[in-house]
């Protein structure tokens, strides 16, 4: 299946784009931890298509849940109303994402650097911030504890940074095999699903590297939303564009949840 | 044991100036009305704990009722940032505020600990995270079979902890269902304990056997609030008003719009608003 | 994931010899069928676990599957003596068995770290008792905030969790209900396990929002049991044999007479036969 | 209300006496551990007569249980079918019994020593027994937590011994400050309620001191049933004896009891 072309362009939108790219990453095999935002559509949209067996969980305590429309919170009722159990916040953090049950955590952020930390904490010094964001949550443990970790978020220069002023959660560390000398056993990020193209760390350096490129974007639009010198690998493909269903499985999901929120 | 209350009267009890208080609700039953009474009689200094401080922990910000705040997340959740919370952080208005700031996964276990009375929690945390380095109240632990090192926080017990539940019997039980986050743990864990309820029951009925109960020996003052969780939700009752979330955000840009706001909507308000406000739809 | 399968060949391929084996319940669910299979197929060098071994670890023992038991609580509750697990004990017969003793308080909080993926679970314990001069396997750790000197245990990863539920939906999630002691935290904290069912349901249909399931990706292998928890019983299913219990002392109290009732009601007996035995009134 | 009286002897035996005055020991404020056997017997008896409110708590998980019949485990379903609700295994030992929120603990034992402290585990040496007993259970803890401990048990002098071959549960230790050295910080066994009479613990020594006689028992028979020099209280009270109500509540329960457990 093709995406629809309108006037010879191809009638998605970059974040569409992104939404479609990052939910092909999930398959009915796994078990999802879902963030908040784009990780959510993402993975809502994955089940509604090909991935229908995929379990999806918030930290908020829904195991299994198969919400009609997207969650404006991690707690939305209706995670709860369409989830196979709900367990206590303690117990989810314990057994469940401590437990090492998740196959794979899927986070966003406000800032990342080229070996896929995040940071969601602050901008500028932390005892004094220029900007304070919101911190952490469930990230810390997420980035460590799930078995691989998909990065979704959009691309430009203030959030794909040289250096981050914090690391909220562990990505790559400072690369090659510092995550794993830092203690973490898991794989960590995998893949980072932006806007414009999807990057995969390279397997010694553990670097960024662009793995795909959406249609519409080229690498010049790629290196400028990026902070740092940005690496393409050796073969780059092209990212296969939305299919017709797809997008119209993802537009529908945003009408739905449009009018369920009643407002924005 | 349990007290049968008003809400002037259980808080004007309870929480004092200084206090440690956790308002907790994972996005579920969050304790807006009983908040809104903390403000309404002037509460000062006080330590607020919360794993995910919302509007409401924004509010009491904003009015000044806060000297601390510790917590894991931060924000209007899928909307953006609580301006009042980084008013007092980025610019100490109208107070300055500490914060001791944690991941979910501590806090967590910290409430955890604390209903178990554990002076400690030990977990599996903040592997190559920063918050260590600024937060000293992150240490750890040595396991005395593997020796493996776990992270270590204090268990929180605070002073006073104060949640919204469904629905409480003449006995003073208390039944939550649903996301219940980290509220009975709060309860276990604090010293008094306030818990808001839609509605008193004759009796539970039948129920499932393993439903979550706070008995009535466990907590404090029972007020009956309905719709006292608005704009947030309660399991069966009503929905979470995402429409208001949404709105919040242009109401606490700004310290004026905020203050006018809270004159109206809190300072010349009562419980009994709640009501009315939880039965609207949630679009308007 | 889980697998529907027949008893016979679950406990093929799930228990091997020497495996560390949790068959847990509470008094409540005790996996009775899966237990006597065990038997059958010839299993030797166990290490048991259980907090309350009764008659099910009682024949088990007597007919020489276990190498160690680890425990808190060995009787016929209300009854008695474990004239099997005395035997062992006390004579070697049919071969020696080791004891690693704790409290009811360490093994529960054993289950729980490790269905929480911890090496260790810290309590306030054994304060002024002697079994931690008796058992190696009682530690401690000092707060890093308090300095206050807590108990230690390791937590318990066991090789296979069998345990007794209600119902599995055709995808394979499992329910409990009632008394469910320590067999979620049993299944999660081990590599294997087999889940005997008093029934397998199309849906578990409306059900309160914190059922305790166990979702189909943490379960091993999956069989329908009726009646398979009998003498111990399934809550809304059928009740407890006491009689039974009371029964057992005479037959358990002599190594002939034991013997010769395994080799009727066990080593010739089936899986199918359970369900006659728990439909039977509790005085037959 | 005083009791029947048959041929000048009171119509009730030991065991009814040892319960009922154990019963009494509770009221409707406490919030109850209840260890099997004749524990649980008194405790029932306290709720159907003199202390409606009690709460009994058993360590199977059930909280504020009203058994019509007494349970011959402590996971009878009629404790879980009778409860206010029913908590898994962990929580009760982490958030119930250590969380502090127990007013009494109300044991019974093998063997118990002048100090109150009892054994359950073995008598003899403890690697090679010359009896196994089922060992301590929730004792242990329920010793240590519970802000204060009843024991009931029969006496005879292999039961209330002189030296106890193992230390299940705490009580007062070696007496005197001895528990609190030990890093107990609640009362520990405060009475001990026997077939014969009642013992409280000396204020100074702490060792167990005979409060009270039941009728029929003497000082000698007392002692003759007691594995040490057993010391009797300055003012040593005779027992009320158990009221014809209390006895018809009892009787009523075990013959309840025992048409349910259709045995013995």
């Amino acid at each position: 299946m093709t995406a629809p072309i309108r006037d010879g362009v191809p009638a998605f939108t970059p974040t569409e784009m992104m939404t479609v790219a990052a939910s092909r990453a999930l398959t009915s095999r796994d078990v999802c931890f879902v963030g908040i935002g784009a990780p959510s559509a993402a993975c809502n949209l994955a089940r509604l298509t090909h991935a229908p067996g995929v379990t999806l969980i918030y930290e908020s305590g829904t195991i299994g849940t198969r919400p009609d429309v997207l969650p404006l919170s991690i707690g939305d009722g209706e995670l709860c109303d369409t989830a196979l159990t709900t367990v206590s916040v303690p117990e989810m953090f314990r057994y469940w994402l401590q437990g090492g049950r998740i196959t794979v955590g899927f986070l966003g952020g406000a800032q990342i650097d080229r070996f896929a930390n995040l940071n969601t904490t602050v901008v500028g010094d932390y005892a004094k911030p220029k900007v304070r964001l919101p911190g952490g949550g469930g990230a810390p443990e997420i980035a460590t504890h799930c078995q691989e970790v998909f990065i979704t978020m959009a691309m430009g220069a203030r959030a794909f940074v040289d250096r981050l002023p914090f690391v909220t959660s562990l990505g790559h560390g400072t690369g090659g095999d510092d995550r794993r000398r830092r203690g973490a056993t898991t794989k960590g990020p995998t893949r980072v699903i932006t806007d414009l193209c999807v990057m995969t760390p390279d397997p010694e350096t553990k670097e960024l590297t662009v793995a795909s490129i959406h249609a519409g974007a080229t690498r010049d639009v790629i290196r400028d939303a990026c902070g740092w010198p940005v690496r393409f690998a050796d073969v780059v493909e092209e990212t296969p564009v939305p299919s017709a269903e797809e997008l119209a499985i993802l537009r529908d999901l945003h009408a739905r949840t449009k009018r369920a929120h009643g407002g924005a | 044991m349990a007290r049968f209350m008003t809400l002037a009267d259980a808080v004007a009890e309870t929480v004092r100036d200084g206090d440690t208080v956790a308002m907790e609700g994972f996005t579920h039953l969050i304790p807006y009305a009983a908040g809104h009474e903390v403000i309404r009689q002037g509460r000062r200094d006080l330590t607020l704990i919360r794993m995910t401080p919302d509007i409401l922990y924004d509010q009491m910000i904003g009015m000044g009722c806060a000297a601390k705040l510790k917590f894991s997340w931060g924000g209007n959740p899928g909307v953006g940032s609580l301006h009042r919370m980084r008013d007092a952080v980025e610019n100490a208005w109208p107070r300055p505020l500490d914060l001791e700031e944690h991941s979910h996964a501590a806090m967590a276990n910290a409430y955890e600990a604390g209903a178990a009375n554990l002076p400690f929690a030990a977990f599996r945390g903040y592997v190559g995270a920063d918050l260590p380095k600024v937060n000293p109240n992150i240490r750890s632990v040595t396991c005395p079979f593997t020796g493996e090192v776990l992270a270590a926080v204090p268990a929180i017990r605070p002073d006073v902890a104060i949640i919204h539940a469904l629905r409480a019997d003449r006995e003073g039980n208390v039944m939550l269902e649903g996301i219940v986050g980290v509220q009975k743990e709060a309860v276990l864990a604090a010293r008094r304990s306030i818990v808001t309820v839609e509605e008193i029951v004759d009796d539970f009925g039948p129920r499932n056997a393993n439903a979550v109960i706070l008995p009535s020996w466990t907590v404090g003052a029972i007020v009956a609030v309905p719709g006292g969780a608005f704009p947030s939700y309660a399991h069966g009752y009503y929905k979470r008003n995402n429409a208001f979330y949404i709105a919040w955000d242009p109401i606490a840009r700004e310290r004026d719009t905020f203050l006018a706001w809270m004159k109206t909507n809190v300072l010349e308000g009562r419980p009994e608003d709640f009501a009315a406000r939880a039965r609207r739809p949630a679009a308007a």
